[in-house]
């Protein structure tokens, strides 16, 4: 379900920097429903990627065979994200707080980690220069703390200054698709609010799942939940083998 | 010229030493493994190993006891999980190994600045993250221009670099296609060069298509011939990634008796890569390629 | 997506504008004269012309009046002598002509950063020049690392581009072979970008082999399909550069009543490329390439 | 007789910045005799180039057909000659001074010029990173003053400081080859001495032709003719319509 939602934030033709899992089954969705014409940009160098198996890494083969271009990731950093070509990047984390600001360096101390994560990948300059970003995160309190303990990707603020004061480029992540509900940056403040809700799911169900005290948007919609279409998509041609969703 | 092919035994006896920096790029694809187990197997010592997805590689490298310090940008098992005998080395009191930690960005930025023989490189980057507290070389500098202040990281020049090509002449002359991620600029970066192919092919086959050319002879010390070098990585029109051997190794990295018999047996436990590949006879037939032959294009005029 | 191919008139009426920045790119290979040609008809004035090298297609539009201003790095005819309609240009008191001037190098780093949209690029070079005092847009500025002083140069950010490529879709994803000068560079650092083509060819002639997209798509604004659009330059596999043609520049652009002959016949006095190469007959049987075509690789997996 | 001087310069095996014209016939007539494995690298991005027709620019088709690689302009300036790859290049000139500086740029002011000239185009990088410079000019006082109008391209002296104190990693021009003698650099000072004549020429000749007080070197050596077998290429094989030779 959080891949047909997300699907569903994909505008036709737009350029969409892809990771791998649930970004990518959503981007793949949202080609064979809505857009046809999305473009996907991996940062291994696939533009224009067209994968005729559901990729396990951002840089399998099928992503080559049959892109539109291939080039260095120099050109994929500078050229592309940099250049401000990028229209939407999805990011993922360990941890999200209250900001948006992502986690995926360590839990605890830099020095003496809990547990140490992969690092920062091509994530903080996704959250910098993409026009916007969407994150994918299951809620729960872990991985929803008021402050994440480490800032690999900025959020709307960060220590305390907006993006706007950091001099960032792009509009930073402005969606957040769980799995019980959808969270929106407020336009002004930059705190991330509740405005969506699945199907079944009760307000409090999701303020169990964040480390803050959740504010509620304005208008809280009810997420319309996965089309037969959709569900047929993701069970039988996307992910047949169940990699993704199980 | 003479011909620079050899052995990869004698290429990593002649050029990589106890305490270089190394560099085995690839990203996902042509990743040379056949390079680090006999890396692995001549034991070398204190290595300081860079590149920007340390991946199952550098974790059996980790692992066997070769690696001092780790520079690095995303240190993940691509798709499967975590490389255990690197989270081992980090989340051990005291440390076992020295972490220095960028973005990809900030890496390929080192190393293209290696490359190009300028002392640091600029970035739009790293504005509200907490990576310049965590590694004091992530830096700042004003534009003498506009007065803006861009992030600056310092060049990257190892000792060694490692790179496999799909193809490559005597000289060293090579060519990629498909994936290209930082190998030419680790390769221009580097002190001395270490190219291996699948296939040693005649000049005359460079020459016919120079555009393919990613990793000119003038800067290759040595030319190694291993066919599937890159298992379980990738050779776009060779073989396809192993998948399978990457989940596996979730289960294996995380047991440190099971990684060590993986090592026993995969690694000191054969000669070379012919050898391993002589004992798991179905790789071949499960990931050989089929072909997918594009149209060449006329350099005639 | 819809198609974005157009007619070289229509493409230049869209996009080209008076007072603009204008790049048409191409180091002596795919240097497109058909877009100058149509630029000169369209009477666009106050131009800023970019270019490493002016060559013969910039003197034709300074004599034509397009152009203000000039930045460049190397201002002659290749083999064959100088630029005189710049010459006199410049060499008028007052002058008519605004000069910019770099090396190659600060050409293609000014382009690069700009490709980057970064505000400025660096390089270890000027020392000891009177370029510097010549320019006052080259800078130094200071490694946060090693505290060497180096040059730099600010980014170069073009209002359009012009580049011409073999073969395109009817997206613009672009594919180039031969020499690629910085024509990647000038169009991603451009606001606006026309790519003409030799041949437009289906999207999966694209597709069949990425890693020669020198050009995406997604920065196109425009399409042009101009067989021998870049003569008398060349095409790698069409057509040979016209270097009769050269050198026969040497005397017409010495002559301010013969160049103004050559405009009349050869700009002013036809509609496009087609009936351009309709009046030369001659040119196609002297020029054309003879096919030398390379091998295709796998792209399979 | 010039090209087959510098021709001579070059070592088998050398990497070598190759210009157009005189430069390029040396290169070619050097491969054909004594240096079969000399590198060519062209500004344009062909390297490891064969032509097999005398190129009449330097983008010319024939370099890149059998070339050993093709590159972006980027990676000549940036991986090639700023990596240090380079062993010798080739300059020459309207002017060139006692101290090796080159102008390729102006005659006269640089703001109100007599003679507008190309301008730099390549040469500042070469003679600032090449590992070493052959000048290649006919002499006469009008191309050899004193001091040139404008430095274009940097020698062993500019405007009073040395290359090392400039900071230059090349040791810049540290030969000239002109058609009737050889100047060279005197390794302490870095002013162009006369160290060998063409036979025939006397060293009043040479004095003439420049515009300062010429030091003789201490050993002063004849250049040997043309060979047979130089004369013999140079004429039939490498330039047989005459373009460079004339």
């Amino acid at each position: 379900m959080m891949a047909a939602v997300a699907a569903r934030e994909l505008r036709d033709g737009e350029v969409t920097f892809v990771g791998i899992g649930l970004p990518n089954l959503a981007c793949n969705l949202a080609r064979a429903l809505h857009a046809p014409n999305l473009v996907l940009i991996y940062e291994s160098g696939a533009i224009g990627a067209a994968p005729d198996r559901l990729p396990v890494s951002i840089g399998d083969p099928s992503l080559v065979t049959g892109s539109l271009m291939v080039c260095p990731m120099a050109d994929v950093f500078q050229l592309f994200l940099q250049n401000g070509r990028v229209g939407v990047g999805f990011l993922g984390g360990a941890q999200i707080d209250r900001w948006g600001n992502i986690n995926t360096t360590v839990v605890g101390s830099y020095r003496e980690p809990k547990v140490r994560l992969p690092g920062a990948g091509g994530a903080p300059e996704i959250a910098v220069h993409a026009r916007r970003v969407l994150v994918i995160s299951r809620l729960s309190a872990r991985s929803f703390p008021a402050e994440v303990d480490f800032v690999t990707s900025p959020g709307q603020r960060s220590h305390g200054r907006s993006r706007r004061e950091l001099g960032m480029p792009g509009a930073g992540p402005v969606k957040v698709v769980t799995d019980k509900a959808i969270l929106e940056s407020d336009p002004s403040t930059g705190e991330m609010v509740l405005t969506a809700l699945y199907p079944g799911v009760a307000v409090e169900d999701v303020e169990r799942g964040v480390g803050w005290p959740l504010r509620v948007g304005a208008a809280l919609d009810t997420v319309a939940g996965p089309t037969g279409e959709e569900l047929r998509l993701l069970r039988e041609v996307l992910d047949p083998r169940g990699l993704y969703l199980s | 010229m003479h011909s620079k092919v050899v052995t990869m035994k004698d290429a990593i006896a002649a050029h990589v030493r106890d305490g270089d920096t190394l560099v085995i790029e690839g990203f996902t694809h042509l990743i040379c493994f056949a390079a680090a187990h006999e890396v692995i197997r001549q034991r070398r010592r204190e290595l300081t190993l860079a590149r920007l997805t340390p991946d199952v590689i550098y974790d059996q490298m980790i692992a066997a006891g070769c690696a001092r310090k780790l520079i690095f940008s995303w240190a993940g098992n691509p798709g499967a999980g975590s490389l255990h005998a690197f989270r081992r080395a980090v989340e051990a009191r005291p440390a076992e190994l020295e972490l220095e930690e960028y973005s990809h960005f900030g890496m390929v930025t080192r190393l293209s600045a290696g490359a190009a023989r300028l002392p640091f490189g600029v970035m739009r980057n790293y504005m509200g993250t907490d990576l310049p507290a965590a590694n004091p070389l992530i830096r700042t500098v004003n534009c003498p221009f506009t007065g803006e202040t861009l992030a600056a990281v310092p060049a990257l020049n190892p000792d060694v670099t490692i790179v496999h090509a799909q193809r490559a002449d005597h000289h060293g002359n090579a060519q990629v296609w498909g994936l290209m991620g930082v190998q030419k600029e680790a390769a221009f970066a580097s002190k001395r060069v270490i190219v291996v192919v699948e296939e040693l092919v005649d000049e005359s086959v460079i020459r016919a298509d120079p555009n393919r050319t990613l990793i000119p002879g003038l800067i290759v010390d040595a030319v190694v011939v291993e066919p599937w070098g890159c298992h379980p990585s990738y050779a776009q029109g060779h073989y396809d990634r192993d998948n399978e051997f990457y989940v596996a190794w979730e289960e294996i990295s995380r047991d440190p008796g099971r990684l060590r018999a993986y090592l026993d047996e995969h690694v000191y436990g054969v000669t070379d890569r012919a050898e391993y590949m002589r004992r798991q006879p179905a790789l071949a037939e499960r990931l050989g390629a089929r072909p997918r032959i594009c149209a060449g294009v006329s350099y005639g005029y």
